[in-house]
């Protein structure tokens, strides 16, 4: 409770802070040191669930944490706090750049990220597949706000696709917790929504509402998560969001929503019957990953470029979840956010320095800016998988383990996928960092506008060089 | 090899490149009923050139004057490499790569010394050059290496040394490539139904047109480079039909020896022949002439690996094996 | 030598770990061989570029590029090879795209980059299929039976792209002349045989050979080898004829190690030894004196800023050392001995011939005939291409202006240049020694038997006698050129050369480069797509032109009809895809549902 | 017949009139008496299988789903003038009767759902639930107004609510709370961007938002 407590208090004094803080530059510098501190906070409750000896932690009724918890949420305050962090610099661009920026805006934007984060945190909290549910749709709610923080036309039109979409979606995960609280109905049993007990009462649930409810529960989360075909309100959602909003959005929601599916997964796994679903699951995310490579041939935008990137990396951790390994989910996860997060920051630099977000009207990075530059080529690497970054190294442990548990056609398309990927990258953006920059754009505040993405970069690099198998797996487990 | 056959080799060596040329010049002026000129006319034309000064061309760099000579010193040392005499010396590295690249080293140089100019003539010459040496080198190589499949290895010496062996299909092999040899040579050596060395044509001639910066001493040396090539290639060949002729019967080192030469001035005489009755080829009909020495080559070599197939088969046994 | 780094430093699967074999070792002296060549050239090669390529970026994409080489050709397992495999052609790519500012860099960048992924690509495979069948990442531990074949093909076939061999190779020539000249000479003269590496650890040290393999290897390295010279031949920028060059050369390397592992497979230990040290060697040789071609014509380039022939010509006399260079680098290119390329192509026929001379029957007698064949062949178009390529250059009347205050390299690029070439010539007189020491190589790492290994010794010594030869040779044309020539050089008479008596002989009537390939061009027309157009005007325009104009087309076969169709269909299926992006959210919610009934459907079937 | 399934074909046979009729006031008035149908629905199940707490999720669903939502929704239909709806791909009334098609194929659909999933006298709730869903979707997919969409949203959600009701033997009552609270605050968000539409693009037509898409 304590905890709980102690985790909640620099969220609501950043809700406080926007209440009552008169000019923009204060506001972002209050959040961003709030939102810090409640990064060591949060580092401080979960590391010993992350690596230490403790194994579980309730909360409340229906909200306790585990080890995978753990690790999420501290991934998701380490997003959140680099998302703020970024946040400084962009408004502060953002206002100088003429664009009106009203300081009711900015307010409004924290409010709704700060709601949003501990929404997600929420989600990874909630032991009950309920709450679960709540949780997940409230992160739909806030981070709608989000996306219309430009209020134009586009991010009005992506707002309202999420907005539906993403409720339909949900509404049906709703239908699949009944169906799954349902089957542990089987042998008049009470029942139940706690994931703990679920995966203990596994082998005595009803398969066929289950495997029901496991559908179902797939499809609305994979709405959120944005598996293909179910993806399609994700591009307009994250390259219409300001920058800092895009890189929550990627980095952490997408998690939040795996993460649901994960969690309903591993009942799965514990009825031990769930050929079908492994196959599903599997399947779903290597035909993602080809079809969000398909999708970035041809591409216009830059940021809806990094969006479909992000669909095919929900691929890939969705293959890692259909192969039963948490460990290699979060390290993807990890992974991905770092390199996404960096990716989608520094875009929104350049888009904020050039004014436009079409690759093609954007062109020398290398010269007007070449520490932009660098991090986005390094980053856009890092994303599509390169050595020596860690999405490699997470990538190639999906890729082995796939072909140990013999599902080696979705292997071969994930790598067709991945290679696509790169090659359609490059080809977007080698001309972007290339060539004669336009007059009008030129770097600002290099120094404080790239910290926050060579810090995630460098993150990224560390877990490329560093992460072990066994290593790993001892603190997984 | 002995003292006499030193000797020997020696005098031909001299002798038989003049000799050699100014018969085939002087053959070919008594087909077309001239008198023709004296047999040793090329060595005196040799002699007038050496005596001469020399004219070069402005643009030239040092390498128009110093490739004659390494050419030429190139061919002295192929002469002593290659077979092309009943006796030769028991030298290592006449093998059969060797010698062919050493002839390519030569071509290599001549092409560029012809492009030293910027003459354009010189230069349609070496793109003639390169390109026919392109085309007739499998032939060549061929025709050699069918008969290191038949022996079982690479060294000329080897291959050529005066051993009597029987077969029919050793036969065939030697005569084939013979053949071969012959018609790359006439290519190589930029004879008749390729290029023709006595028109004055420059956009017809390859040789000719390559060297036609020359003069002087420098002219003398491409000289009597070329009639030194002349007589190494239709000794090859000459050696080749003599192999052949020696399979099927018994001859004596000497007989041999004199034989050797005849077949030679045969050779020479054949190629006066051929440039007095024939016409020259147009420039794209000569892959067709090309692909008769490159089937004759690919025939000998299908016959080298039938003999290493049937080792046993020979003349003897051949019906019984029919 | 064993290496593994300690715990913290891990790729995922498996530890970075090295390790360093007598092979290893010899592709790491050619690498550092080049390296410090190249190393030495850069500097001042730079200095004309000042303004195009930003000199930090160079230098450190070039350390990154030089340690994943390193780093490939240490590596003891798999993922430690990717990964430094990546670094490696990331770094490359780089340093293809280092001119910002130009298109063709832009181009080549993004065919580099796309090629090697896939190179990679089909890497990840065959090596995740080999973990999967033999439980490991180590190399040593991969074998090479009719179970790990599949996956060995893949590799293969990831290592064919990266090496440049047909008909992956496209990338190649446009990589390789756009990069800066010390990075193509590393490229050209190293990256490639890296992969070749790659092909003797994975496929050759094993032992037990693989005549599927060996038919491939052949096939493809001989139609390499043959497009490659082809194109060299007709190219007229000069980086980009040596960049086909070396698909040509890589394809003759290939075959070799092609030859090796058909006669592991039939147990033919001898012809195994001569081709793995023609396959060794030629990777070497062609690696040095590739590197050198490479760094004069980066000497050109920086006196020029020209690499296209028809701006060159007479050089050699303001740049006689870049010159004399080029010409030792094109002589052995040529094989010409007794230069370093002529010992190992020497190698390379011997491991064809040695085939029909000691195994009867099977379709391998009729491969090495003909290969000799086109060896011989190939050998003749190198001949052409190199003689042109030097003489076009070099040679002849300045075809620009440009060329009349063209300077002689500096002294650093000098140095560099000339002790390539001091290797190139060495390398080429000491080959019966080196060439017994690579056998010695092949015996460490196979033990194969004695008797091949003393017979191969014997064979190789008397075969190859070029240090005497070049004695002899050096010594004979001395003579003979100041007995006939040197005396006579005071009556020289100095004219202009000989015009027909027309007078005034323009630099522009000069053959280029087109033209010198011109009858080699029309023979091979159909693969080259090779078209000539002529434009004559004037009034009477066939006896007295005012103005003639030839163009030369040529374009790659391959391009045209398999790499584009092959492009275009994925951009179509791409495009045909992102239809169902469509923006209406009816649509979208239609693919919800959609997905549901599927799924559904799925369900309840299973 | 028992209540429960009176009233639950009650809820699915004003979820088919609303698909009737394109007039956003009467939608609305059909949704608002389907929710009642279905709080009703509530109750008698709540009597039947003697829950208390339903009794509660019953009222806060009439006050929340029948009386404020549709009361909310027409406020807005009223502000930004918007009536009617002309629809899409099919005409209106060919909607309202694939709608009956649809609830007739849901009997034999509900029947095949494992047996767990519906109680002694709930084939009929199953029937109706899945028609409900039904309905939504097909209400969603074939209106252009951006107020139908929420409609058809909230129908879907009515079904997958009777499915809580009738297929189980009752949900946690705080995650019955928790989703309603939740439908609740996504119907005042979705509101308010209706109106941002309205004030941007000056209608409300969903089929005109296609700026964003691929090439």
């Amino acid at each position: 409770m304590n905890d709980l407590i102690m985790a909640l208090i620099a969220p609501a004094l950043i809700i406080f802070a926007c209440l009552i803080a008169r000019s923009i530059s204060i506001l972002t510098k209050l959040a961003t040191g709030l939102i810090l501190c409640h990064l060591l906070v949060m580092i401080k409750i979960l590391m010993p669930l992350a690596i230490g000896n403790t194994t579980f932690l309730t909360l409340l009724p229906g909200f306790a944490i585990d080890r995978m918890s753990a690790l999420f949420l501290l991934l998701t305050a380490l997003i959140a706090s680099a998302s703020f962090a970024h946040a400084q610099v962009f408004f502060k661009q953002e206002e100088t750049s003429g664009h009106g920026l009203q300081t009711a805006y900015v307010r409004q934007y924290y409010i709704l990220a700060t709601l949003f984060v501990v929404a997600m945190m929420a989600v990874y909290a909630s032991d009950n597949l309920g709450f679960l549910w709540i949780s997940i749709e409230a992160t739909t709610l806030l981070s709608a706000g989000l996306v219309y923080f430009h209020r134009t036309k586009n991010a009005l039109e992506a707002t309202w696709k999420y907005f539906i979409i993403c409720s339909v979606g949900i509404a049906f995960a709703l239908l699949g917790t009944i169906f799954i609280f349902a089957s542990s109905q089987h042998d008049q049993q009470i029942g139940s929504l706690s994931c703990f007990e679920l995966v203990k009462l596994a082998p005595n649930l009803d398969l066929g509402s289950f495997k029901i409810g496991f559908i179902f529960c797939f499809l609305g989360y994979g709405t959120k998560a944005g598996i293909f075909p179910l993806h399609s309100w994700l591009p307009d959602a994250h390259s219409e969001a300001p920058a800092p909003a895009s890189a929550l959005l990627s980095g952490s929601l997408l998690n939040c929503a795996l993460f649901a599916i994960w969690r309903i997964y591993q009942i799965a796994q514990a009825t031990g019957r769930c050929q079908f679903i492994q196959d599903v699951t599997i399947w779903a995310g290597a035909v993602t990953v080809v079809a969000a490579a398909l999708f970035l041939v041809r591409q216009y935008g830059i940021k809806r470029l990094w969006a479909y990137s992000s669909i095919e990396n929900v691929g890939l951790m969705l293959v890692a979840i259909g192969l039963n390994s948490p460990f290699l989910f979060f390290l993807q996860a990890i992974n991905h956010s770092l390199a996404k997060v960096s990716l989608f920051l520094i875009s929104g630099n350049i888009i904020q320095s050039t004014g436009t977000k079409y690759l093609k009207d954007i062109r020398g990075v290398f010269r007007f800016a070449p520490v932009w530059g660098i991090v986005l080529a390094l980053s856009a690497l890092a994303v599509a998988g390169v050595p020596p970054f860690g999405s490699f190294v997470s990538e190639w442990m999906i890729l082995t383990e796939n072909f140990n548990l013999k599902y080696i056609i979705p292997a071969i398309l994930i790598i067709f996928g991945l290679t696509l990927t790169f090659i359609a990258v490059c080809l977007h953006i080698g001309p972007l960092l290339l060539g004669t920059p336009k007059s009008t754009s030129k770097i600002f505040r290099p120094i404080a506008s790239s910290v926050v993405p060579v810090t995630l970069l460098i993150g990224s690099l560390i877990l490329g060089l560093t992460v072990g198998y066994e290593g790993l797996i001892k603190v997984v487990r | 090899m002995n003292f006499t056959e030193i000797l020997c080799f020696i005098v031909l060596f001299l002798v038989l490149p003049i000799l050699i040329s100014g018969f085939i010049r002087n053959l070919k002026a008594r087909l077309q009923n001239r008198i023709g000129s004296p047999l040793l006319q090329p060595l005196y034309n040799l002699y007038k050139l050496l005596q001469k000064s020399e004219t070069i061309s402005q643009d030239a760099s040092p390498l128009f004057r110093i490739v004659p000579a390494l050419n030429f010193s190139i061919m002295l040392i192929l002469a002593v490499l290659v077979p092309w005499l009943p006796f030769h010396f028991s030298l290592p590295g006449s093998e059969i790569f060797l010698v062919l690249y050493l002839f390519a080293a030569m071509r290599f140089f001549s092409i560029i010394a012809a492009l030293d100019t910027g003459s354009p003539f010189s230069a349609f010459g070496a793109s003639r050059e390169a390109t026919l040496s392109a085309l007739t080198e499998p032939a060549i190589i061929l025709s050699l290496v069918a008969l290191g499949i038949a022996y079982r290895t690479s060294d000329l010496n080897e291959i050529f040394s005066f051993s009597q062996s029987h077969g029919l299909m050793q036969v065939s092999i030697w005569l084939l490539s013979g053949a071969g040899l012959f018609l790359a040579s006439l290519v190589e050596l930029s004879r008749m139904p390729i290029d023709d060395p006595t028109t004055h044509l420059e956009l017809t001639m390859v040789h000719e047109a390559m060297v036609i910066e020359n003069s002087g001493p420098n002219l003398a040396l491409i000289e009597l480079a070329y009639n030194l090539r002349l007589v190494v290639y239709y000794g090859l060949s000459a050696q080749c039909f003599m192999h052949a002729l020696a399979v099927l019967f018994t001859i004596d080192h000497a007989t041999y020896v004199l034989l050797s030469i005849l077949a030679i001035f045969i050779l020479a005489f054949l190629t006066a022949a051929i440039e007095s009755f024939a016409v020259k080829l147009a420039w794209r009909n000569n892959p067709e002439f090309i692909a008769y020495a490159l089937t004759m080559s690919l025939l000998a070599s299908l016959a080298a690996i039938f003999q290493s197939a049937f080792a046993s088969l020979s003349l003897g046994n051949l019906g019984a094996f029919l | 030598m064993h290496f593994s780094a300690p715990y913290p430093i891990y790729f995922g699967v498996a530890p970075l770990s090295l390790f360093l074999d007598p092979l290893a070792a010899i592709f790491v002296l050619l690498l550092l061989t080049v390296t410090m060549a190249s190393a030495i050239f850069a500097p001042s090669y730079l200095r004309h570029l000042t303004g195009k390529i930003n000199q930090s970026y160079f230098w450190i994409n070039m350390i990154l590029f030089i340690v994943g080489m390193l780093m490939v050709l240490l590596s003891a397992n798999a993922v430690t090879f990717l990964v430094f495999w990546e670094i490696m052609s990331l770094s490359s790519a780089a340093l293809v795209a280092s001119d910002f500012s130009s298109h063709k860099a832009h181009k080549a960048t993004i065919i580099y980059l796309g090629a090697t992924r896939i190179a990679t690509s089909l890497l990840a495979i065959g090596f995740l299929w080999y973990y999967s069948i033999f439980s490991s990442w180590n190399f040593v531990d991969w074998k090479l039976n009719s179970e790990s074949l599949p996956a060995a093909i893949l590799v293969a076939l990831g290592l064919c792209i990266k090496a440049g061999i047909w008909p992956f190779h496209i990338w190649l020539p446009y990589a390789h002349p756009q990069a800066p000249a010390p990075v193509s000479a590393l490229m050209s003269g190293v990256m490639i045989k890296v992969a070749i590496y790659a092909a003797i650890r994975l496929f050759v040290l094993p032992g037990s050979g693989s005549e599927e393999l060996a038919y491939l290897f052949i096939a493809l390295g001989m139609i390499s080898a043959l497009w490659g010279i082809v194109f060299a031949l007709i190219q007229t920028d000069l980086k980009r004829l040596l960049a086909y060059s070396s698909v040509e050369n890589i394809g003759l390397i290939l075959a070799s190690v092609g030859i090796c592992l058909w006669a592991q497979k039939t147990g033919m230990k001898e012809i195994a030894l001569i081709s793995f040290v023609a396959a060794l060697f030629h990777s070497i040789n062609h690696g040095i004196f590739k590197s050198l071609l490479f760094l004069s014509t980066g000497a050109i380039d920086s006196a020029m800023h020209s690499r296209e022939m028809k701006n060159l010509g007479g050089l050699s006399k303001k740049m006689p050392w870049t010159s004399f260079a080029f010409l030792v680098g094109a002589a052995s290119a040529c094989a010409l001995p007794p230069l370093s390329g002529f010992a190992s192509k020497w190698l390379i026929y011997q491991g064809f011939f040695t085939i029909p001379c000691q195994w009867h029957g099977k379709a391998m007698i009729g491969i090495s005939l003909v290969s000799i064949g086109l060896l011989a062949f190939l050998g003749g178009l190198a001949l052409a291409c190199f003689t042109k390529a030097f003489a076009i250059s070099f040679l002849g009347r300045p075809r620009s202006a440009a060329i009349n205050h063209a300077k002689e390299a500096s002294p650093s690029m000098l140095i560099a240049q000339l002790s390539l070439t001091l290797i190139t010539v060495l390398m080429g007189l000491l080959s019966p020694q080196i060439i017994s020491f690579f056998s010695l190589v092949y015996q460490s790492i196979l033990v194969p038997e004695e008797a091949a290994i003393s017979g191969f010794a014997k064979f190789v010594g008397p075969s190859l006698p070029l240090l005497p030869l070049a004695i002899v040779l050096t010594l004979l044309t001395c003579i003979i050129y100041y007995s006939v020539l040197f005396r006579k050089r005071k009556q020289l008479k100095l004219s202009m050369t000989w015009e027909c008596g027309y007078g005034g002989l323009e630099p522009t009537m000069q053959a280029t480069a087109g033209s010198f390939s011109h009858s080699i061009a029309t023979i091979f027309a159909p693969i080259l797509h090779y078209s000539t157009r002529f434009q004559i005007s004037g009034k009477d325009r066939r006896h007295f032109p005012e103005q003639i104009q030839v163009e030369t087309e040529i374009s790659s076969l391959l391009e045209s009809s398999i790499y584009s169709p092959i492009i275009n269909s994925v951009r179509l299926l791409s495009g045909h895809f992102s239809k169902l992006q469509a923006g209406s959210i009816h649509l979208y919610l239609l693919y919800v549902f959609i997905t549901l009934i599927a799924l559904l459907t799925l369900g309840a079937k299973s | 017949m028992t209540p429960l399934e009176f009233l639950s074909i009650a809820a699915a046979v004003f979820a088919i009139l609303m698909c009737g009729t394109g007039l956003l006031r009467f939608n609305l008035f059909l949704y608002s008496l389907q929710t009642f149908s279905i709080a009703l629905a509530t109750i008698a199940q709540s009597q039947q299988a003697k829950e208390p707490e339903l009794y509660f999720v019953a009222i806060a669903i009439i006050v929340v789903k029948a009386l404020a939502v549709p009361y909310f929704l027409s406020w807005i239909s009223n502000r930004i003038d918007a009536r009617s709806d002309p629809g899409i791909l099919i005409p209106i009334p060919i909607t309202m009767h694939a709608a009956i098609v649809l609830l007739g194929i849901s009997y034999p659909l509900a029947k095949s759902l494992p047996h767990i999933l519906w109680l002694s006298d709930s084939t009929v709730g199953a029937t109706v639930a899945i028609s409900l869903l039904f309905t939504g979707t097909l209400f969603m997919l074939t209106r252009r107004n951006a107020l139908s969409q929420i409609i058809g949203f909230l129908t879907l959600e009515n079904g997958i609510y009777l499915v809580a009701v009738t297929c189980t033997r009752g949900m946690p009552f705080i995650f019955e709370m928790g989703s309603l609270l939740d439908v609740l605050v996504a119907v005042m968000i979705a509101g308010l961007f209706v109106f941002r539409i309205k004030k941007s693009f000056e209608h409300i037509d969903v089929t005109q938002l296609d700026g964003l898409k691929e090439s």
